[in-house]
């Protein structure tokens, strides 16, 4: 059967994007240490990927999706009901190599045929949120690549291969010192969410709430801002 | 109990079409040329050949079994042992395939090496024994089995004169104990004869003679035969006691006959001077010396003539001659020598 | 006793080499070494690395046990639509390795066509466990096996199965003591590439089984997510990866390999 | 003429060949069949499906070219340390393929240790072009043909290729003349894991290549990034891609392989 | 211009160490038992096996050769025809090697291929020849290069008696013509008796015996090789006429001698009666039979006494005397048929 009543008190198994990795495993050894008896497992892989599991009926509580429309993949389901929330928000930044050898200075850069630039692939949250600010910059863009996620644009950036590449605000703080991130105003104009929800058929349902919540909280919030993503 | 086998193989651009009957305890030897099919007979009643082929033995019938039913031991042409076994486990491999147990195989496989005379031999993998002690080891792992069609092909061509003289005998002997029927792929006409009950020539995927080895070597049906067992060999057309030969020349035989015959007499029935001689024997002729082949205590030599013929002469009698090719010599041979009997 | 190497051979496997190894000696300049011991001996690392090879060395076992028999069957029987056959075995090859993760999902997770009896009936769930692990890299490396050993039955001659055959050796016993060991070196081949391949495996692996350290979280997930948080840190993962399985494969093969040369 | 094909080698071959084969079918049987037509004949998935082969085959000939060559050194020649540098050889395939491409852009990037003189000497730059999907592909997949190669070379009797010495056959000679052709069943395997390898390779083509359609996108980029949006487009690119290599190899493998059985 | 060879090999339990000179068109015959050795000195010579041989020719020396420089023919005992190769381009390879262009090569290699009888089967497959054809083909092979030295092992063993009689004759023709050095392994007295000049005779990796074919029959210096040439072979101590056998008996012998001698003489040189015969023979003993052999036109007896001996007698006799394994009859062998010389 799919909802057996929880018998290992609390423990509950969390589906988030790679992109959570460090916040969400800081977020529940905390909450582990603020519920004694419980206990926190992670599931961490792309978005969509963890959307094909649960669809399949992978056994969850959480899932804490990197962009709404791999949430909606699961809600359209019926595998998850409760209504998604928000719980961070994360903007586009310019990363260019240590030392900025490209000299980029802004968005305008970009169009430029001889520099090496890597976008991500509309596909991809990152990519459909370039498109958005390139288009509200009435820039366009004139991209070497365009890469099937953050991670692969973020190696080029800090191999030296491309000169600047637009990525989230977040990757670049976690790339370390080898990526300098740079603002740009009409980064305000493609703001991605993440949400998350806990699923319809939790094996345990009130930890999982309670962890929802607990990100959800100013701790939460906290964690999260710490990596670089701005509060919803 | 007889083994009756009608072998029908169509290969590309060879037929192989043969009946064959072995009786318990016969040793049947199949001869013929290089490519007359006698490999491919063999195979046929081993079952590794696709043949439309009937075999019967003991009342039931073989036709449908794969290799592995058939009752059967196989010595082949180029021994093929297992390369990464030892020679005992090769000759144990039978025994254990047929459920003896791993000691008991042992035992048995020592003692057949031990009878080809490789005992000490048994832990020594194939690729490093010599080309004849490889032949005995696969001689050993058919003959362990105690198969009851034991098919040999070629087993002893690889064996030097000694070791061929004894593991002759000793597969004599053990063929002579052996209740079930052999058959011997060779290309030796003394292996032949010393082995075999029956021979069965084989040519062009055909049975050209049969019969016993008497037989066989007393009235050669083809030149392949008669070469086999030494004689000269020719056909003719016999008439009172004159025989002309269809290629040309005329004998005069002892026992009158009539009709087409074959005539054949031993190389050794024939003498040569080197003027034409007078006295008893009936047929004179002139030939010239095309070949000279010294054997151990004989000489043979090849004459080309009316009829060409062979002759076995002592080696002191070349030096005599001073016998060379492209010399003229008188062949004189008495009629007594001549046998002849029909087509 | 033979003469010098053709350079026309030996420039070209020299070049082959190089391609082959310097991107590798790239790897091991330029990886932050100071961080190595920390990583080494981090549980988390341990652990990853122990699953690996566990479910590495489990899958080759899946895969000798039905790939050997299955490239016997297509190189030995004499099956109609072999030729097909033989391309479908492939295909595994060429399926990205997440959407192979997907149709194991589609066929063997809790919904999947045949998950959901085994589920029901038997209560067996195998996505998100080691034994999903086990069957994905089973799932994507048995190919290589099948292939390989079929290509060393084919160039076998086929006459010493005649022989065994004809000593009273059923199929069975002349393919385990006679088919077997003369293609050893083949199966040998085949053998290292479904286990490296296993061992190197991520798509499928993440997609079916998911990545829970300590259950199903392998090296190559490990660095994934390491490559999420601490990119140096997943080269140096990477490298503790290569290095165990070069020790592996140097100290076993040649222990079973005793051909010939 | 020989018996049943024996339960305990059929049983685990049919197994295993479904085990293979269901995923597959399954599938088939989700796959939305209905967006196929649109999806075929879509321009992007033409150009990626074209570069897919075009890269693969490129990859599998370079493979050819120096991976031959290598399986004959390590199977042949008495070269110290071999059993080393077999390993060191199995080693791309044990590399998660991102890293792989990483140690690539280690190598020949812009910045590479290699890459920086071919780019400021001849101007040559191979990330991000069509060149360095081929560069990609092949590393990834010269393993796969070099240890099938070296397996047959090693199960190949070495006294033909000594005979072919006493008729005065250099080694060359004798490698092409000889060795080559005896162990065709074996190179064909090595290609056929080699060109499917390649075909199905996505993480160091992207790594080191990045993804431009018309360029650098090949079928498994198409399809990684379909995944993200439209899993089943995804499931049915990947169809494309299986049914196109599944013709490939049907249609040449029976054609290139004559041996025995 | 000799070929001069000092083979020397180590191997697991096996060392040869043999020296061999071959002059310019000679044809040297390496005799000897299974396992003597025999295929690893030519192997030595052909430079396929790692040794410490040394080898002159033409004052240039071989040693540092690998086997593709030395200018060599080899045919092997097992043939090693080249699997994906037809019959023609296995003849033409070699030639193809040393740079003759194709329509050249193929033209001299079907020549070949004709002179061995197999121009039928130019376009086969090796796999579907039969034994005897595969090995003409590697005869074939290996002659078409024209090489300085040819190797040659056991190239007729797998040949039927009519064609081996053929090729036989064409080899020697060839090797007659052949300015080269040839080194013949062979098991067969006969190949060897009509093909070499000298023989060597071969046990365990040392020569044992060495010098023309007609005098290695004459006087055998080992059991193996009076086996070889079929003589009744005996070591003794001479006193004057008589010899005392130093396995037991006493020879009276016509030309005295004195010391130790080897003692032999011609299994047909021997009488059996049933009786104590009386009369001239100076040399009678009891025996009794343990085996019958029949061969074409004479039967040989196996006899155990003191000399034990062998007999060869007609077929008729055997009748006469109705031979049967056990039976005690009287030898009787004139002292002027026995050979002694000095050991
Ligand atoms: N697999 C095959 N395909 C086609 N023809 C074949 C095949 N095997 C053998 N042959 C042909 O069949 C004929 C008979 O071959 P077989 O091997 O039976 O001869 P054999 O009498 O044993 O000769 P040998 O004494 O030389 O061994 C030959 O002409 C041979 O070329
Ligand atoms: N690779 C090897 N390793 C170890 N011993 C070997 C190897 N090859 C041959 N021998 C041994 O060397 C000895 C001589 O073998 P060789 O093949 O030279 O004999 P031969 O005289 O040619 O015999 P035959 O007439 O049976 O072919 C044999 O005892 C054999 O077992
Ligand atoms: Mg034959
Ligand atoms: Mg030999």
């Amino acid at each position: 059967g799919t909802t057996q009543p929880s018998t290992s008190g609390g423990e509950i198994t969390v589906f988030a994007a790679a992109s959570l990795t460090e916040s969400f495993q800081q977020l529940g050894e905390e909450f582990e240490a603020a519920n004694p008896g419980t206990k926190v497992s992670f599931n961490f892989a792309g978005s969509s990927a963890l959307a094909q599991q649960l669809n399949q009926g992978a056994p969850a509580d959480v899932f804490a999706s990197a962009a709404p429309a791999n949430m909606k993949q699961v809600t359209d389901t019926g595998t998850i009901t409760a209504t998604p929330t928000t719980f961070a928000k994360n903007t586009l930044q310019i990363a260019v190599p240590k030392g900025n050898p490209g000299k980029i200075t802004g968005l305008a850069d970009f169009a430029k045929g001889d520099l090496k630039i890597a976008l991500c692939a509309e596909q991809v949250p990152c990519g459909a949120a370039a498109k958005k600010v390139f288009a509200a910059a009435k820039i366009t863009p004139s991209p070497d690549t365009l890469e099937q996620d953050v991670k692969a644009v973020l190696t080029k950036v800090s191999l030296g291969e491309v000169d600047a590449a637009l990525v989230y605000r977040t990757d670049v703080q976690a790339a370390g010192d080898k990526v300098e991130g740079e603002d740009f105003a009409e980064a305000s104009s493609a703001v991605n969410d993440y949400p998350i929800a806990p699923l319809a058929k939790a094996p345990n349902a009130a930890t999982a709430k309670a962890f929802v919540d607990y990100v959800l909280s100013e701790k939460g919030k906290k964690v999260l801002a710490a990596a670089g993503f701005t509060a919803p | 109990m007889t083994l009756h086998a009608e072998l029908r193989v169509q290969r590309a651009s060879f037929s192989l079409d043969i009946d064959l009957s072995i009786e318990p305890g016969e040793v049947v030897a199949l001869l013929g040329p290089n490519g007359a099919g006698k490999t491919t007979a063999l195979r046929a009643l081993a079952g590794l050949v696709p043949s439309d082929s009937r075999i019967h033995h003991n009342e039931s019938t073989w036709d449908g079994l794969p290799a592995e039913k058939r009752p059967i031991g196989v010595v082949f042409q180029d021994y093929l042992l297992f390369a990464h076994m030892s020679a005992l486990d090769n000759v144990a491999f039978g025994l254990r395939a047929r459920g003896t147990r791993k000691a008991e195989a042992n035992a048995v496989a020592l003692q057949w090496l031990d009878q080809v005379g490789l005992a000490d031999f048994a832990h020594v993998k194939p690729r490093t024994l010599s080309g004849g002690q490889a032949q005995r080891v696969a001689l050993a792992r058919a003959l362990a089995t105690a198969p009851e069609l034991l098919l040999l092909d070629e087993p002893l061509a690889a064996l030097d004169a000694s070791t061929r003289l004894r593991v002759r005998s000793e597969l004599g002997r053990h063929l002579a104990d052996y209740p079930g029927h052999t058959l011997l792929v060779t290309h030796d006409p003394l292996d032949a004869m010393v082995l075999a009950d029956r021979l069965v020539i084989l040519e062009h995927g055909r049975v050209v003679q049969e019969g016993s080895p008497r037989d066989v070597v007393r009235q050669p049906r083809t030149d392949y035969v008669a070469n086999l067992v030494g004689l000269n060999f020719y056909r003719g057309v016999a008439d009172g006691t004159e025989v002309r030969l269809d290629d040309g020349g005329t004998l005069t035989i002892a026992e009158p006959a009539d009709g087409p015959v074959h005539v054949v007499f031993p190389p050794a029935a024939v003498s040569l001077y080197p003027e034409k001689p007078a006295g008893s024997p009936r047929n004179t002729w002139q030939a010239v010396v095309t070949g000279i082949e010294p054997h151990a205590h004989t000489t043979r030599v090849d004459l080309d003539g009316s009829p060409a013929v062979l002759a076995d002469i002592t080696t002191a009698t070349v030096a005599e001659l001073r016998l060379q090719p492209g010399h003229a010599l008188w062949v004189s041979l008495k009629a007594t020598e001549i046998h002849t009997y029909p087509r | 006793m033979r003469s010098r190497l053709p350079v026309v051979l030996v420039l070209p496997a020299v070049v082959g080499l190089a391609f082959l190894l310097v991107p590798l000696a790239g790897l091991l300049i330029k990886a932050p070494w100071a961080t190595l011991p920390a990583q080494l001996f981090s549980q988390e690392v341990g652990q990853a690395l122990q699953l690996s090879l566990i479910c590495a060395s489990l899958a080759t076992i899946v895969c000798l046990v039905l790939g050997v028999p299955l490239a016997w069957l297509l190189a030995r029987s004499d099956l109609p639509g072999r030729g097909v056959l033989r391309a479908l075995v492939t295909v595994p090859l060429v399926l990205p390795p997440v959407v192979g993760g997907v149709a194991l999902l589609l066929v063997l997770g809790r919904r999947g066509v045949v998950g959901q009896y085994l589920d029901q009936w038997f209560g067996i769930s195998l996505p998100f466990t080691t034994a999903g692990v086990v069957l994905a890299e089973a799932f994507v490396a048995m190919p290589f096996l099948v292939i390989s050993v079929e290509g060393a039955l084919r160039a076998a001659d086929p006459r010493f199965e005649e022989a065994a055959a004809t000593l009273g050796a059923s199929r069975w016993l002349t393919f385990r003591r006679v088919t077997l060991p003369s293609v050893m070196p083949g199966v040998v081949a085949g053998t290292v590439l479904c286990w490296a391949r296993a061992l190197g495996e991520f798509g499928a692996t993440i997609t079916f089984a998911g990545n829970f350290p300590g259950k199903t979280t392998t090296m190559p997930l490990a660095v994934y997510l390491a490559l999420e948080t601490d990119p140096d840190a997943a080269i140096v993962l990477s490298i503790v990866l290569l290095l165990v399985s070069v020790a592996v494969l140097a100290g076993l093969r040649d222990k079973w390999i005793s051909g010939p040369s």
